[in-house]
Parts: structure tokens; C-alpha cells; sequence
């Protein structure tokens, strides 16, 4: 049965998901998934997640390969690239099986997205410049924190009392923490502030997309817990985060592909 | 021998230097370099015990301390805190006396300060907000890249077609280089680029003073080969850089402290800073 | 054919050049004679013209000039073509100009004008209030205004300005402006006879060529495009609304329509039609000039007419060209495009018409976070 | 750091400054059921509260309320208010904060702010204010009039210039009557411009004292705490009664040799307004150095007084005009700024000038730079450049902003004990 490839070629991470269908309206099958580091070459990295995914399969399997976040266009065996805000919301949608809001934290950017009742694009909203907040920015702050990445979520949500990162400007923000620290502040309070920080950030984005009282927070950010409570407690809204958050982009791609192929076919 | 230390706590390093005056002349004695952290005062004394036993001095026979950088209110053991501008300058005619002016890259701040013909600072600017161009702009630059901080200055000197930079918003130059490697371009064009346009940055920023020669590029980002050459491109004009470039505000510091010691320098910045950290 | 892609490029180039060269030839043309350089927004090209020199548009460096020396007297959070043309001026760009003339169209504008004088003292600099009140007595005050440019112009060594004279040069710009309505006629009617990059580099040519010159462009241009071979596309009909100061990189007003949107309307090039019907040949035409601008004017953020709100006049766009959607396209830093972009967004969220928000600066180099906003948005209008 | 600084900056005037401000809010308050007084909003610029008295009219000034707001730490809430609707980062905060503040009916009081019966657009040199005012009306409802001043193109203004404003003050005279159903008060009116003028003396004598060595009151900080009654009640006996009262404290101190700080260090010319939402924050950066400002352009915005003008009630249209056109800092052009500074570094002795740029008003801060230039270069006057905003906290990098003010008073003492040593020698020698 053939396979289609959905692959978020994101700035950080690439990620690659294969789905199968026997024919439209049948389930869906899941073939695999996997995730790489993207680092400089997209075909490369893009391969690799590939091959994980595929677990042993061949490549002959796939049938269709739809490509999107930031590379999207540099994946040489794409048979579509489709934007990341277009897939982020197929996904969210075949997951909520709902109308509603997502809200996405990649590496580069924040994005809010609010999907119709059909899971396409209503509005959505992404961060600029000066607005600190993506996964990159809590990336370096951990480093700075000298914390491992992975418990930034646990210990974010240990904080007492959360010390607010105020500046718009992720540069001025980063040297807020390296003062925050200088004036000594526990780190617990700083990582749960840089989550309140972003918490609000995002809410102004929702909320110029139309934010209902529910949330569905995706991206590999959504993995940490005090982002979650942060959400939760500064937005005063349900947040749900569905497993494997990080993929919800390439299987919108994926979805997007079986379409195209069903009527290529 | 009067015998004086200067720490400077940077936002990613702190630099500590021990400096001894025997009547016939000043000499640095001993440095040390550690990491800040996160913890700014354990690495303020950490960097002070180092310094003093690379010395072999013991730590009380330190006449007097001064600290300096964005975390010398942190320096509990400090006698006196000056700012890193005052520092660097003062270090700058101490390494190269011919120095009027002193080009320093921090790690939040780039600066250019004109200095006098005894050291004293005689106007500086600092970046503007909107435009950071500092050492953290090259940081977060070699990281997206997914290269070491010691490697961006050689690889950019091996650029043939810099790729344009149009902004030195750290936030949008990340997904400005991100495109470009998407495009393809190669990594040395791109890293070329990005130390030209800081150092364009760097030299309007100096604009703003009168620059006079010769000039000394202070701190961390001194190191970068590659970043030198560049500045030394745009201004048209070679630069001092001394081996101590990223002891630069510590020596300063150091040198300061000794003055004191030597009551030579009598101002009230002192009785202010003195009182206020005796406290 | 070729001959208007030809022009096309050619045009092109023009805009691209920061040395004036259309201007250096008029002047070596017309020994003597002066080059009046007028930032934008709405400037009185007619009263240079029928004072026998060339009024010239400025319109920043877009991305062919590195700040150097600028930044160090415009800091932070001030727009790009404030920047630009000071470098300009500081690296000699401006060199060809004998006057500057700026207006009340914002505080950085106005600003810039007397910074320049300051460094430049030898340059005659001048600033010219345009009314914010519709109030009848701004009328009298305009053409006083007008009055007192003219003196200085004739001072400055131009010619002695005769009621007939201007009149003269009104009727030309009117028929220039004639000729861009009929352009932007064209392209709202038929975009794929006429894309938005190419009537734009059309029009905005007219900013450096003397306007008997563009008039004979436009109106060879406009024989020949109706019979332009051109495919209708699949695409989506859009109002741009924002640039009206600063302009927007060429780059990205492709991207806009390889993206799939028919720009049917936008306020680019504001400068070269700005009235919204000709203005009358008869009478005084000075008061004529004055009552134009008070009554006839068309509307930007940068002018104050609460009779016929701005919102209302975006309306009245959309409904005119059948827009299926508004992308504000705004200058970083531009203030009173931000401030208008709310109520903009009221009226467009009340008409039920999807909207977009991007922000650009003359230099950019790298499109992709702009172009992923602009086909999320595409692909969410042409498949919903 | 401990801080060293102990002076609470505090005189009887500050207390009544208080009183008298609580006081309009009060009758701010009393205006929002039934609309009696009538109130205008109107710009603290070139402001001509003098027209509302001939209707008994109440003024209600934004900027107030906004900076009110700022100096209290309520800023935010209501900016983010605003941004939520469309404002953008860039726009200025005094705007978005008042919108916002009109969103969720906030005041800086907690009082109530009524309906303006009209809203007057006195339009002078920022062209934010057009802006503000539009949206204040298409959120009230309430009518607007622009009073367009042509900004002060050469040295002075046109008879064309005076002529067209005066011609306007007439129209918005008609138009109170229509709103207000009152008659203009010609009488008062003229009362109103004779209180202004006398206010606008004693201010004038007020503002040099601070040419003493050491100054009785901060030209800057202390000066803002001035300016509300001068805004608010220039035009009534109140106002005279107030600046009397600060004109015999200021004078006692002056007489005395009084400073605010045990000793003064050093004189300073500011120039742009400050950062309210670190007000203290930002005033202890300089206490630390007792450092006084002995001049401030800031306090110059609502009308420029110590060289001379004063309103005159026996042409009260033509004087509100050349007020309006000629005599307050923000409808004068940029370098009509830099020679007033430069008459207060020379006049008023002072060593040294702050630029503190900020991002919300571009009218005090585009070209700041070249100013520096000018002063620095030109000049040879130690002059510093920091930046941030005057209602946004979010602008405010307090580290940057200490460890830029640090080291410009190092240098400054530097140069000072260089001086110092300098003259020793030549004495030894």
C-alpha cells in the first residue's frame, strides 16, 4: 500500500511521518515517524528522518511526499510545499476533529492559528522581531541557566516567584536574564518568568486571532510543563497538547498529501 | 610591592587580573578566566582565588579590589566598583599608550570610547537599541550555523561573496542566515557577511565619537580574527590588539585599584562607590 | 512587444539608479536651470515646473545604499526613508538638487528636513505646512503657503511664475495624473494585461522624468498594453493599503503576486495621483492648487479630513474594484499607518473581508518568513 | 547596590501641587453626570485652556492622565489593552495607553472621566496628535475640531500663519456656543489671559532660580511636579495663588543656598521627557551623582516662558496665537531646540546634557542623534544619549541605562580631577 511522506523541514528540527490509506474514507494508518537535527542541509537531514521513519521499509514505498515549514522548498524529492500554518492547522484539526485555536512555538517563530470547521487557515498571526519568544530563545536561556533543556518544564513549574522578562526585544530579554541572575534570582523563577513572558506574548497573538476557551498548543515547546501551566493560569484557558506535539505539522502535511494523491490517482 | 586586583564580571566571562607596582613600574602578575554563569558572585571569587594562586599571592596581601562589568555589585569581596568603559579605556592606554580611541565588542553592549592622553574617557557611545551588533549577535549567529564561536572569524575570512545582510536585528539576522543556507549559499559567504555588516555597525557607531588613531579593539570578540580584519577594512586603518584584549576592563580595573591604593587619585567617584559597597 | 518589456526594464534600471541620471541630463540640457527635489507625500510638483525647473520625487534608496553615517543622527525606531535619504544626502546622492522641500506629513519627516539643514547649511531647505483641518479658512492659508514657495522659488532664481505659467503646468500634471488613473483603470479591470510590478515601475519613473517625457510613456504604454497577450490566472483580487511614504522593495510586490494575488487597487506612488479629478484651469490657480488639496485630495494617513474619513475612502476602493481581500502593507516604524491600520481593520472586519498584515523595510534581502504569510494566506482564501 | 540617596525630593509645594491636581480630577468626576462643567479635551502643547475659561469649561488632558498612570506603574495593562485592538509596538504609548485605559474605563484616580463635550485637536508640531484625537472622537463619539498651527517654519511665524489660527480660535468660540448652549465670556476670557500672563511671570522667575549655585529645585524632576497646575490652572486665581506659594519656597531656599542635595556636583541640561514608569528609578541614577538638572526642555512642551513671552489680555486671540505658533518647544523646529539648550548650558551654567530618547514621540526624539553631534562636536559639551520610553516599561533596560549614566559621571569626574590636579601643578610650579 503506498505511503505518504509528510516532512517539516522546520529551522530546528526536521521531522518525517508517513501515513498510508487504502482508499479515501478508509482509516488511516500510521507508518512511522522520526525526527533529526536540521542543521545546514535540508535533502540531508530530511533523508535521515526518512530512513528512521521508514524503520527498515523502502523508499520505493512512498508514493507522494508533501514538504513544508521553513525548507519546504529545498526538498528536492517534494511533490508539494505547503506553508507550516496551512499543516499546522490540517493537523490540529484531524486531531481536535473540531473548529478551534492553535497555538504553534517553533524554534523561529510563535504562531496562532484559527481553523474553520473544514481545518483550514480562518486567521492566523505570527510573531515578529521584536518579540521575544520561540524555542530557540528558552533553548538559550537554559544554556545560560546552565540547565539541561528537558527540565526546563519541570523546574519552570517549581518557581516561587516567577520573575517577569518585560522587554519585547529577545536581545534586551537575554540580557535581562543574565541581570535577573546578577541580581541573583533563583532559576526556577527566572524559566518560569521567561514562560509567563511567552504566555503573554502568545496571548496577544490569540487573541488577535480570536481566542475561544480552548487551546491546542503544538510545536517540540509544548512538551514543557510550565509552558503549559503558564498558559493555563496568565490566558485562563483550557490547553490541551496533543502526543507528539512536535509532529502535528508534518502530519497535516501528510493529510494534505493523501488528498493530492487520491485525486492525482 | 602594592599589590591590586581588578575582576571584571561579564555577562558570559568573568576575568580577573592581579597587578603588582614595585616603585619601578606596574606589571600584570597573573589572570584568570572562568565562566559567569549563573551564579555571578561564586564566579567573581572563583576567578579571584584563581588569579591569586597562579600569582602565589595570597589573597589578603591584595591591597585593594575593584570590580567592573554588569555584575560588579555582585563582587562581595570588592573594595570598589568602576564601569567596564572607564576600564577598558584606562586598561587600553595602560597595554597601548598611543590608544585615542577603544572599539570594545561586549557581550551586550559594542562601545566605542574616546579616550585622553592620560586615559580618562573623554566621550563614548554605546549601541542603540534596534541595533545590538554585539559579542552575542556573533554567538547566536555561529549557533544557528551549528559552528563553534572560535571558528566563525577564519571561516568568514575565507568568504568570497559575502552574502547582504540588511539588518543587525540578532532576532531577524537568525532567519536571514537561515534563508540564505536554505538558498544554499555557502557557510564562509554567509559568516563574511554577517562580520561585515557588525562591522559597518561598529564603525558608524564610532562615527559618532571622532575617531582618532590609533584605535584598540578591546574584549572578548577581539579574538575573532575574522571580526578584526573586518573592522580593520571598514575604518581604513590597522587596530591594536592586544593579547590581553578580553583582560582589557580588568586590567582596568586593576589599575584603578592600585591608584588607589597609592591615594594617588583622589576623586569622589571613589568615596561614592567605596561607601556605598562598605555597606 | 518586446518594445514594453523593453520599457519595462529599462524603467526598472532608472529606479534602481542613485545617481540621477535623468537629472544631471536635464541639467546639462537646461544650463542654469534648477532641480527641485520634494519628499513625499503630496508635493506641489507644479510650482517648480512653471518656475522652469524640474521637480523631482524623492523616494528613498530602497536596498542600494548602506547606512553608514545616518544612524548616527536617526537612532532607533525610525522608519527607513528617513535613513536612506539622510545617508544620501551625507554620501553627496543629493548633490543634483539645488532645494529640498519637505512636509507636514509626520514628525521624522519633519525632523529630517531641519537635521539636513543643519548639516548642510549651503543647501536651501524648506518646509511646507500643509493644513490638517478642512476648515475653510485652510484654503486662504494654503495659498498663502503656495504664495510664499513660489517667492522663494523665483528668489532662488527661477522663473518669474504668471498666472498663466502655472496654469500651464497644472494642466500637464493633470493629464499625467490623467494618464495613471487610466493605467490603474487597466490593471483593475484586466491585471493579467498589467501587472502591479510593471505599472509601478512605470509610474513611479515619472518621480526622476521631466512630466512631458512620462506623459509620452503612459500614453504609448497605454495604446499598446490592451493588446498585450496575457493569461487569466486563478488568483485572488486584493486592496493594498500603507505604502503611501516609503516604498516597499520591488521584490516584494512580485512576491505578492507570484503568490496569487491581483493587486486591483493600492496607494503605492501616492505622490503621482493624488487628486482625485483634474484641477480646475480656471480662475486664480493658485487657490485653485490650495482648494484642490483641501477638497479634492486623495486620502492617506498622513492627512486629516474628517468629512470623508480614510476608512470610508478604503471602503469606497473596495467596492469599486470588488476586492476579495485588504493586505496592509506597512513601512517599519511608519506611525501613522499603524495608527490608521485599526481603523482600517474596523471598517474591513465590518464589510466581513479578510485581511493581512505585513511590515517591510526598504532593505530587504531574505523574503521567506514574508512569503510563508503570504501563501498561508493565498492558500487560505483560494481553498476555503 | 545600597543606594546613599536619602532626599525625598520633597517640598510644601509638592503637597499642594497634589491637592490642587486631585481637585480638577474631582471635577473631572462631578463633569461626568449631566455634563456640567463642560470639558474639552485638549493637548498639554501649546495649550489654550485661557478660550475654555470663557465658557467656564473644564480641560481634560490625555497626556495627564497617561503620565498619571505611568508614574503609578499602571501603564501596561491598558497598552496591552490597545495592542489587543491593532495598535502596534511602534505607536506611541501615551495613545495606546489612554485608548486602553478608555477600553476598560480606567483612571489614574480611580474617578471618573466624562464625556468631552468637545474634542479639540490643538495641533501643535506632533502629528501623533491628529491621530490620537481621531481615535479619541470615533471612540466617544464625542465631536472633534482640529485646530491646525502651522508649524514655525522660519524664526517667526507669517502674518499668514497668525491670521488662519486666529481665524480658527474664532470658529471653536462659535462652536462651544453651539455645544455648550452658553455665551462666550469675554470678560472672563480676558480675566483668564491677565491670570495666565501673571502665572506664566511667576513661572518664568521660578524656573531662574535654578541659575543659582546650588539650585533650590531640579529643573527637570521637580519642574514636571510643576506642571500640571500650570496646565490645568494657569488660567485661574488658583494657578496664581500656587506658583505664588512656590515662587517664596524656592525663593527662601535660593536665599538660603539651599540645594537638593547636601552638595551639588554636578548642573545638567535634560532634554526630552522622562521615563514615568521608572521615574524614581531614573531620578536616584542621577541622585547618586548629585547631579541637578537646572534646565529641562521637557518643561517647555505646554509653552516657553523664561525668555520673555507672556499672554497678553489686550490681544488675548492674537497672543493665544503666538503662543500656540511660536512659544512652546514642540512647534518649533529642531534647531530652534538645539539653541535653546544651548542658552541653557550657557545661561544656566550647567556642565553637561542628557538625551534620553524616547521611543513613543517622535517629534522630541527623531534626530536626537544629530543633536548629540551638534553639541558634542560643535559644541565640545560632555553630552550623553540614552533611550527608552516615556510610558511603555517594557523600553526601560535599567542595567544599560545605570551603566551608561555610571560611566558618563565617571568621565565627567575624571575630567573634573584632572582639571583639579591640573591647577595644583600650576600653583606648585
Amino acid at each position: 500500500m503506498p505511503l505518504v511522506a509528510g516532512i517539516d523541514c522546520g529551522s530546528g528540527f526536521t521531522k518525517a511521518l508517513l501515513v498510508a490509506q487504502d482508499a479515501p474514507g478508509e482509516t488511516l494508518r500510521f507508518a512511522g515517524k522520526a525526527q533529526v537535527r536540521s542543521g545546514v542541509n535540508v535533502d540531508q537531514a530530511a533523508n535521515a528522518a526518512l530512513d528512521q521513519a521508514l524503520a527498515g521499509l523502502s523508499r520505493s514505498e512512498i508514493a507522494y511526499v508533501a514538504a513544508t515549514g521553513f525548507g519546504r522548498y529545498n526538498l528536492s524529492s517534494r511533490d508539494i510545499a505547503i506553508t507550516e500554518i496551512t499543516s499546522a492547522a490540517r493537523g490540529s484539526f484531524f486531531l481536535l476533529q473540531r473548529p478551534g485555536v492553535v497555538l504553534d512555538v517553533g524554534s523561529q517563530t510563535t504562531r496562532a492559528i484559527a481553523i474553520t470547521h473544514r481545518g483550514r487557515v480562518h486567521s492566523f498571526k505570527s510573531s515578529d522581531k521584536c518579540a521575544a519568544g520561540s524555542g530557540m530563545f528558552i533553548a538559550r536561556a537554559a544554556r545560560y541557566l546552565e540547565v539541561p533543556l528537558e527540565q526546563v518544564g519541570e523546574l519552570s513549574l517549581k518557581a516561587a516567584h516567577p520573575h517577569a522578562i518585560s522587554s519585547i526585544c529577545a536581545v534586551l530579554a537575554e540580557s535581562e536574564i543574565i541581570n535577573h541572575v546578577s541580581a541573583g534570582v533563583s532559576v526556577e523563577d527566572i524559566l518560569r518568568g521567561i514562560h509567563d513572558s511567552l504566555a503573554d506574548r502568545a496571548g496577544a497573538m490569540l487573541k488577535r486571532v480570536g481566542m475561544n476557551g480552548e487551546l491546542a498548543f503544538i510545536g517540540g515547546v509544548a512538551h514543557q510543563q510550565g509552558m503549559v501551566r503558564a498558559l493555563e493560569q496568565r490566558l485562563k484557558v483550557k490547553v490541551s497538547v496533543p502526543a507528539d506535539c512536535e509532529f502535528v505539522c508534518a502530519l497535516g502535511a501528510a493529510l494534505l498529501g493523501l488528498q493530492r494523491l487520491a485525486r492525482r490517482n | 610591592m602594592r599589590i591590586a586586583v581588578g575582576v571584571d564580571v561579564g555577562s558570559t566571562q568573568s576575568k580577573a587580573v592581579l597587578m603588582g607596582d614595585d616603585g619601578q613600574g606596574i606589571k600584570i602578575l597573573s589572570r584568570a578566566l572562568v565562566d559567569t554563569g549563573a551564579n555571578v558572585t561564586r564566579a567573581a571569587q572563583s576567578a579571584f582565588d584563581q588569579c591569586c594562586r597562579n600569582a602565589g599571592i595570597p589573597p589578603q596581601d591584595v591591597g585593594f579590589i575593584v570590580g567592573t562589568g554588569y555584575g560588579r555589585y555582585k563582587i562581595t569581596f570588592g573594595n570598589a566598583q568602576m564601569t567596564e568603559i572607564s576600564c577598558h579605556a584606562r586598561g587600553a592606554h595602560f597595554l597601548c599608550p598611543g590608544t585615542r580611541t577603544v572599539i570594545d565588542m561586549g557581550g551586550q553592549d559594542s562601545k566605542a570610547i574616546s579616550v585622553g592622553p592620560s586615559g580618562e574617557v573623554l566621550d563614548f557611545v554605546m549601541n542603540d537599541k534596534c541595533a545590538a551588533g554585539t559579542g552575542r549577535f556573533l554567538a547566536n549567529a555561529a549557533e544557528v550555523m551549528g559552528i563553534s564561536l572560535d571558528e566563525i572569524g577564519p571561516l568568514s575570512l575565507r568568504a568570497s561573496h559575502p552574502v547582504k545582510i540588511a539588518t543587525v536585528c540578532t532576532v531577524f539576522v537568525e532567519s536571514d542566515i537561515l534563508s540564505y543556507l536554505a538558498q544554499g549559499k555557502r557557510a564562509e559567504d554567509i559568516m563574511g557577511g554577517v562580520h561585515l555588516a557588525i562591522a559597518k555597525r561598529t564603525l558608524s557607531l564610532a562615527r559618532r565619537l571622532t575617531i582618532e588613531p590609533e584605535i584598540t579593539m578591546t574584549g572578548g570578540v577581539a579574538r575573532n580574527t575574522g571580526m578584526v580584519q573586518a573592522l580593520e577594512t571598514v575604518l581604513g586603518q590597522k587596530l591594536h590588539v592586544s593579547p590581553d584584549a578580553h583582560f582589557m576592563g580588568a586590567v582596568g580595573a586593576g589599575l584603578f585599584a592600585l591608584e588607589k591604593l597609592g591615594e594617588s587619585f583622589e576623586s569622589s567617584v571613589w568615596r561614592e562607590h567605596a561607601s556605598s559597597c562598605r555597606n | 512587444m518586446e518594445m514594453i518589456e523593453r520599457t519595462f526594464d529599462s524603467l526598472g534600471d532608472l529606479l534602481q539608479d542613485l545617481s540621477f541620471p535623468t537629472v544631471r541630463d536635464w541639467k546639462r540640457e537646461h544650463p542654469g536651470a534648477r532641480a527641485v527635489g520634494f519628499f513625499p507625500v503630496y508635493a506641489p510638483l507644479e510650482l517648480a515646473h512653471a518656475a522652469g525647473m524640474l521637480p523631482v520625487l524623492l523616494n528613498g534608496a530602497g536596498d542600494r545604499l548602506d547606512i553608514q553615517h545616518a544612524d548616527s543622527r536617526f537612532g532607533s525606531f525610525i522608519c527607513s526613508i528617513v535613513k536612506t535619504t539622510m545617508e544620501m544626502a551625507m554620501t553627496g546622492h543629493l548633490d543634483p538638487f539645488d532645494a529640498l522641500f519637505f512636509s507636514s506629513i509626520c514628525d521624522s519627516a519633519r525632523n529630517l528636513c531641519f537635521v539636513i539643514k543643519r548639516n548642510f547649511p549651503q543647501m536651501y531647505l524648506d518646509f511646507v505646512h500643509l493644513p490638517h483641518s478642512t476648515s475653510e479658512t485652510s484654503v486662504d492659508f494654503l495659498a498663502a503657503e503656495y504664495r510664499r514657495i513660489i517667492a522663494e522659488l523665483e528668489r532662488m532664481g527661477g522663473l518669474k511664475v504668471s498666472d498663466d505659467s502655472l496654469r500651464e503646468s497644472i494642466s500637464l500634471y493633470n493629464q499625467q495624473r490623467r494618464l495613471v488613473r487610466q493605467l490603474y483603470e487597466l490593471r483593475a479591470k484586466s491585471p493579467y494585461l498589467l501587472r502591479t510590478w510593471e505599472s509601478y515601475v512605470l509610474i513611479r519613473s515619472g518621480n526622476f522624468l521631466p512630466v512631458e517625457e512620462h506623459i509620452a510613456i503612459l500614453s504609448s504604454m497605454l495604446e499598446v498594453l490592451p493588446a498585450r497577450p496575457g493569461k487569466k490566472r486563478d488568483s485572488i483580487r486584493v486592496v493594498v493599503e500603507g505604502a503611501f511614504c516609503e516604498q516597499p522593495p520591488l521584490e516584494l510586490i512580485r512576491l505578492l503576486e507570484a503568490a496569487g494575488c491581483d493587486i486591483v487597487e493600492d496607494d503605492l506612488t501616492l505622490p503621482q495621483r493624488w487628486f482625485s479629478g483634474d484641477i480646475p484651469l480656471t480662475g486664480d490657480p493658485v487657490q485653485a492648487l490650495a482648494e484642490s488639496y483641501v477638497q479634492n485630495s486623495v486620502y492617506s494617513s498622513v492627512r486629516h479630513d474628517f468629512r470623508h474619513p480614510r476608512w470610508q475612502g478604503l471602503e469606497e476602493k473596495i467596492r469599486a474594484t470588488h476586492a476579495d481581500a485588504v493586505i496592509f502593507l506597512i513601512a517599519k516604524f511608519c506611525e501613522p499607518a499603524y495608527f490608521d491600520y485599526v481603523l482600517f481593520k474596523k471598517k474591513v472586519d465590518e464589510l466581513g473581508l479578510p485581511h493581512l498584515l505585513l511590515e517591510f523595510e526598504e532593505k530587504l534581502f531574505t523574503f521567506d518568513r514574508i512569503r510563508t504569510e503570504i501563501e498561508t494566506f493565498v492558500e487560505s482564501l483560494v481553498f476555503d | 547596590m545600597t543606594e546613599i540617596h536619602t532626599n525625598d525630593y520633597r517640598g510644601t509645594i509638592h503637597q499642594r501641587q497634589k491637592d490642587l491636581m486631585l481637585d480638577w480630577y474631582h471635577r473631572l468626576d462631578q463633569a461626568s453626570d449631566g455634563g456640567d462643567p463642560p470639558t474639552v479635551s485638549m493637548m498639554i502643547s501649546g495649550n489654550c485652556v485661557e478660550l475654555l475659561e470663557g465658557f467656564g469649561a473644564s480641560p481634560i488632558y490625555p497626556e495627564v492622565n497617561a503620565l498619571q498612570l505611568a508614574i503609578r506603574h499602571q501603564s501596561l495593562e491598558p497598552i496591552l489593552a490597545a495592542e489587543d485592538l491593532g495598535y502596534a509596538a511602534d505607536n506611541c504609548a501615551y495613545v495606546k495607553a489612554d485608548i486602553g485605559c478608555m477600553l476598560k474605563g480606567i483612571t489614574p484616580t480611580g474617578e471618573r472621566i466624562p464625556k468631552p463635550t468637545l474634542v479639540l485637536c490643538n495641533f501643535v508640531g506632533c502629528n501623533t496628535y491628529v491621530k490620537w484625537f481621531e481615535h479619541v472622537a470615533e471612540l466617544t463619539g464625542a465631536p472633534l475640531y482640529v485646530l491646525d498651527v502651522p508649524f514655525l517654519r522660519g524664526e517667526e511665524p507669517t502674518e499668514a500663519d497668525v491670521a488662519y489660527v486666529v481665524r480658527q480660535l474664532k470658529e471653536v468660540v462659535q462652536l462651544l456656543e453651539k455645544l455648550t448652549g452658553r455665551k462666550f465670556d469675554c470678560e472672563r476670557f480676558r480675566q483668564a489671559v491677565s491670570c495666565s500672563s501673571e502665572v506664566e511671570q511667576l513661572w518664568s522667575e521660578i524656573k531662574h532660580f535654578s541659575q543659582c549655585t546650588p539650585s533650590p529645585f531640579d529643573a527637570y524632576f521637580d519642574a514636571i511636579t510643576l506642571m500640571g497646575p500650570l496646565y490645568v490652572y494657569r488660567a485661574r486665581q488658583e494657578g496664581v495663588e500656587f506658583f505664588r506659594a512656590a515662587l517664596e519656597e524656592l525663593k527662601q531656599k535660593a536665599i538660603a543656598r539651599t540645594g537638593i542635595y547636601d552638595e551639588e556636583r554636578f548642573r545638567l541640561v535634560m532634554e526630552g521627557p522622562p521615563p514615568y514608569p521608572y521615574f524614581r528609578t531614573f531620578r536616584d541614577m542621577f541622585a547618586k551623582w548629585k547631579a541637578c538638572a537646572v534646565a529641562s526642555t521637557y518643561s517647555t512642551v505646554g509653552g516657553l516662558w523664561e525668555f520673555g513671552f507672556r499672554h497678553d489680555p489686550d490681544r488675548p486671540f492674537e497672543s493665544i496665537a503666538m503662543h500656540m505658533l511660536a512659544q512652546n518647544v514642540t512647534n518649533r523646529n529642531y534647531l530652534q531646540r538645539y539653541e535653546q539648550i544651548r542658552r541653557y548650558v550657557e545661561e544656566w551654567k550647567a556642565d553637561a546634557i542628557i538625551i534620553h530618547f524616547v521611543k513613543s514621540c517622535r517629534l522630541f526624539s527623531a534626530g536626537q542623534g544629530d543633536m548629540r553631534d551638534y553639541f558634542t562636536k560643535q559644541l565640545g559639551i560632555p553630552t550623553l544619549y540614552i533611550e527608552s520610553d516615556l510610558e511603555d516599561p517594557r523600553y526601560f533596560a535599567e542595567a544599560q541605562t545605570k551603566n551608561r549614566i555610571d560611566a558618563f559621571f565617571e568621565s565627567l569626574e575624571h575630567a573634573k580631577s584632572a582639571s583639579r590636579q591640573g591647577r595644583e601643578c600650576a600653583r606648585t610650579a
